[in-house]
């Protein structure tokens, strides 16, 4: 059950660019926290920025109570976290929303992340990885140094394909790309979940190749988010499930942030690839 | 009163007949529905909880982005999303019943036979205690601020659902006005109970890179700390015109900030924003409440409502009228 | 043009027969008589600079405290401390002769004959450019926003000017009504050239520890980025009621702050609480324009004056009508 | 002439309690900058707080081209400034307003300082020293912490009586208490100039102080500014010379913030000092 609480930072790591990890003390983050979940958190009590900002839960350490958070530096609200100092405190709110679903036995899962979207998979992967099953990762970036969470994965034996837009590191190009060619290479074609964190461009993508294949793919989605409770109602994402004749906005902090990929209505499609797909059924 | 903090002080007070254990309410379609907060907020805290906006039907709302941050506040078309008063009557009332609060629900209407449908239908509820009238959303097409603006139909709307409900009737004013004393008095001749002062102040957020308004719908609401002072001063004004309870809303986020609404004359107050900033605002603000009453060696906190003393001039003689 | 900044990118306008190099104006009351600024920054890189207030005769202005800090604004109540419109034309306009930027005077009043009087005495003095009428200063007992909260005042003032002098004339609306449209139409029917949108907003701040206003006067105006979203508004619903050009004001301290009120129909602004705390504004949104004006390979800044797009309907299909 | 600069932060040396000394590159205010002389000065471009703060200079070094302030922190815009780190830059305008005016040949400066008040009274001793004359300071505050600078005035060889409300340390009381026992038990008495920055309690009773011994005092007001060059108007203060009828209102940013204690209208009073005297003798 998510908890209101003054976290106080215990730990902070420093990484390349604008990229950093923070750990905070929040006992419920800690024991609770399941990758895809999030909390709302704020530096400070300026009422600039007002409100608090979403981040992913990259992990959880239960023994020692902590959390950690994988941060890019972006604006005020990002940066005021960022300055945070070793026993300053920081206002937090979590565990929040729906995670991730773990694969059905035997299901290989694939997973794509661009950029900050690599945090939730940090967890997922140890999530698995502790239930015996060990997921792939295709992770990609504008360059290099986007690519900054590496050597968790190798720990864990995880496999990872990079991607960058740039060519400076892995595959030059869109993760998808050896995405799509992992998965046609694979004998195990049809026994794959896609599990997607990133830019809405990269998410619809995936789901694009989820559909073309036949694979569910779960993505999470990243809507602008006032309160990660389900009161404001700025977050809310056109979803419409194969029986709903018509999208509902639901909300992504307390319905999401984890959608499955053909139910989520996609920036310029009108429809969900589950209503159309039923349409079609139903047509023929 | 059920708990030890708000028992600590002694901030129960009566507004329009709702007994409140202490000033606190929580503003419309800034708290969901209040259920939202089990496990986060001890809702038996709180003086009360208003309802988001109800309708007769379920709305979908606006487009996104709803909700963009200006300075110090917030800009928001949600356009009263909501699942409608009979779902709200069936769903949500028994889920409140556990609570130690006053519910008070939020009522709005296309037109004024809506308003008057809408305040039927919670009449045969249990646990509602009072009706606040919605007559100043500015993301709404039709009603909304429409009728808030408008002296007539204020007076309409107010008199309409007062004829078909027992419970106190709490009209929420527009600050969009030109005098908010006239429609103050207006809501209390149509038969008012006490007023909610302030909803959001129309505003318009522009993206320069896109040359397209922030918010989908166009113009929004803005709330929060930016627009208090703006909101202090017409809770002052409304106070000052009429002799039935002004509740005070805008910018609440501390025992600070409610305690200049009491000043000015409010026997209670709404917290709206600062809800999504800190859902421990409640606490926080009782808190300050208690430290305030022992602070000043007040009997009751209520002894501050209205207790403004108005300056006479300055100059730098201090003689009388050189600050014109 | 005479700075390399100013001539870097085209951005000279003209406004009700004004020329300026650059849609930046220093707004009234926040630039002093512009002279204060003398080694701090050269006026000639500003398209004008608006007087503080001017009546008749000398003014002491209000008691201490005249500023207090809101979130993300300020809240004044100076009361137009000044000089009288004599000692003006006599002390100060000689000293900005060496400026290349254009000289607009404020002209306020207690009576609509104080108005013309003020007005009258300035059109014999050289080195006046225009001329903008305050009908909205909320810090005064009498004029001010008397009449700017009144259309028959408003009328009878913005005539009364506009039969005494050559030059623009300019009224200031205030910000404290309910439909600025209906003042900006009044104005234009009397015959103002340009209109400036907005003045501050009536606010109160309280010190809950005395149980006092925080500002000596009581009331203040509220001014500063808290605004901005207020005034983008206004300024948008004045630029569609009238043909005349409008000026945007409140809340301006970034190239991007400038532009959402040139977007939604502002061929110039005034900067004015931005002047306090950065003197280095003007440069500033002078870069930002030049960065803007090539990142959107415009040829002249001008074209994005009214681009604004409003937007259809949104809701979860998009479909129109869905928003209400 | 003031100037308008970004400073970088090049020095910050942490007190005890609340106080800190933050030094800045600012050619300007290190070449030109006098004792008495402020700048305003604000870290970041948040709106909130929005307006920049006036601090007093407490040294300058021209070679070096910077300057020193001593900060109490109080709120969030010193709070700002003590946050920042060092190379990080503030928006900073000076030097600004008038100065103190050093004694007449033989005149011995008698300084008075409250708490924070001591800043300008750094400097000053460097400028007096440096033209040969040593002024003697009483310095008063609340506790023993808040005398935090004190090293640097027996480096200079000036002499130091201190005083605390509350007895911790130096004289037990008032500041204006050893001031008096100095003037009353000094030979001198007639040839001395006093000098306050402090609470407007303290200034108050050190113009009568002067007052009553016939002793010009020079007072640097504190009042709440917001631009600091005469065009916000919200720092006047009621000033009244002996010629003038009534009192009028005086920017302290621009006319002061040291003024001459006779010609302040005090809180409570209003009439000035100079005034009523110039009044008694019209009416003798
Ligand atoms: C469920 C969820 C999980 C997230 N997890 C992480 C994470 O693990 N690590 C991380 O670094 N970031 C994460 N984000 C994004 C993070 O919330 C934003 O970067 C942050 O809110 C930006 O705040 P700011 O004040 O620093 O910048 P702002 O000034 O608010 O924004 C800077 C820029 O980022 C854009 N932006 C702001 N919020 C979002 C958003 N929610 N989605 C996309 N763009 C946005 C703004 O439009 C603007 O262009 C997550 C977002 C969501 C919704
Ligand atoms: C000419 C001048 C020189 C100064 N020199 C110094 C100095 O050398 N060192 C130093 O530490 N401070 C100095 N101050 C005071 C300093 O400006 C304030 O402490 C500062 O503005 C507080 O800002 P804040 O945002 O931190 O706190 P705020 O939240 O703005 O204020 C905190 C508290 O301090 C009070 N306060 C704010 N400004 C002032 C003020 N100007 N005078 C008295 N009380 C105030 C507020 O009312 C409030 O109670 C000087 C002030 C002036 C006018
Ligand atoms: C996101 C949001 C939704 C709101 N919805 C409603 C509503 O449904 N009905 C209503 O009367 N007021 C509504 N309001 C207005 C608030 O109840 C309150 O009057 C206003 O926000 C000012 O208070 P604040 O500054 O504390 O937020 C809404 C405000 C916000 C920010
Ligand atoms: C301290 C202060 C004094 C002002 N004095 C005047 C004035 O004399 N005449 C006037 O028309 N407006 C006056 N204004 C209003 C400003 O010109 C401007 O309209 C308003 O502050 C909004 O713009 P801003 O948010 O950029 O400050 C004053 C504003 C401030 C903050
Ligand atoms: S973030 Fe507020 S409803 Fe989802
Ligand atoms: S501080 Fe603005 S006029 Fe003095």
């Amino acid at each position: 059950m998510a908890r209101n609480r003054d976290v106080p930072l215990v730990g902070k790591e420093p990484l390349e660019g604008a990229y950093l990890l923070l750990t905070f003390r929040h006992p419920e983050v800690a024991r609770e926290g399941r990758a895809g979940q999030f909390v709302m958190i704020k530096a400070g009590t300026s009422p600039e920025p007002l409100l608090r900002r979403p981040f992913s839960i990259m992990d959880v350490d239960a023994r020692r109570e902590t959390f950690t958070l994988f941060l890019k530096t972006v604006g005020p609200g990002s940066r005021a976290l960022a300055d945070l100092r070793p026993g300053e405190t920081a206002a937090c709110l979590g565990p929040l929303g729906r995670p991730f679903t773990a694969p059905s036995p035997g299901v290989e899962p694939l997973l794509v992340a661009g950029g900050y979207g690599i945090a939730p998979f940090h967890l997922f992967s140890l999530e698995l990885v502790a239930r015996g099953v060990r997921p792939r990762l295709f992770y990609g970036g504008r360059g290099a140094g986007d690519l900054q969470v590496r050597s968790p994965f190798a720990t864990m034996g995880v496999p990872v394909a990079l991607s960058t837009d740039d060519g400076t590191l892995g595959h030059h190009g869109r993760v998808t790309e050896p995405l799509e060619a992992y998965i046609d290479a694979s004998p195990n074609a049809a026994r794959c979940a896609l599990y997607a964190c990133g830019p809405e461009a990269m998410l619809h993508a995936v789901a694009r190749v989820g559909e073309r294949r036949g694979l569910r793919a779960q993505v999470s989605l990243d809507p602008w988010m006032g309160c990660g409770i389900g009161t404001c109602l700025g977050c809310v994402v056109p979803i419409q499930g194969a029986e709903e004749s018509r999208p509902r906005f639901r909300c992504a902090c307390t319905e999401g942030p984890v959608f499955d990929a053909r139910d989520v209505v996609w920036r310029g499609e009108g429809v969900s690839l589950a209503r159309r797909a039923r349409q079609a059924e139903v047509g023929a | 009163m059920s708990t030890a903090l708000a028992g600590a002080a002694p901030l129960a007070v009566e507004v329009a007949g709702l007994r409140l254990k202490n000033p606190l309410i929580a503003a419309s379609g800034t708290f969901g529905y209040g259920v939202e907060y089990e496990g986060i907020l001890d809702l038996s805290l709180l003086g009360g909880v208003v309802s988001k906006g109800l309708y007769l039907e379920a709305r979908d709302g606006c487009g996104v982005p709803r909700i963009v941050e200006t300075p110090a506040g917030l800009l928001n078309a949600i356009g009263l999303q909501g699942v409608g008063v009979r779902a709200y009557v069936r769903d949500v009332l028994p889920r409140l019943l556990p609570f130690d609060t006053a519910v008070i629900v939020n009522v709005c209407g296309d037109t004024v036979e809506e308003y008057a449908e809408v305040t039927r239908i919670l009449e045969d509820a249990p646990r509602v205690d009072a009706v606040e009238i919605n007559i100043s959303c500015p993301n709404v097409k039709k009603g909304g601020m429409a009728f808030g603006g408008d002296p007539r139909l204020t007076a309409e709307v107010v008199g309409a659902v007062r004829r078909v409900t027992h419970r106190p009737v709490i009209p929420k004013l527009s600050p969009n006005v030109a005098d908010i004393a006239l429609f103050a008095r207006v809501c209390a001749e149509a038969g008012a109970d006490a007023l909610s002062c302030i909803n959001t102040v129309l505003g318009l957020a522009v993206d320069v890179e896109r040359r397209r308004p922030r918010l989908a719908f166009g113009t929004g609401g803005l709330s929060g700390p930016a627009i208090r002072p703006i909101a202090v001063r017409m809770a002052w004004q409304a106070a000052r015109a009429v002799k039935i309870p002004v509740i005070g809303i805008g910018g609440i986020a501390s025992a600070e900030d409610a305690l200049e609404f009491m000043i000015v004359g409010c026997p209670a107050v709404q917290v709206g924003t600062a809800n999504f900033v800190d859902p421990g605002v409640y606490e926080r603000i009782l808190a300050g409440f208690a430290a305030y009453v022992a602070r000043h060696g007040l009997g009751h906190l209520s002894e501050v409502v209205g207790s403004l003393q108005m300056p006479g001039a300055g100059g730098p003689e201090a003689t009388p009228e050189s600050g014109g």
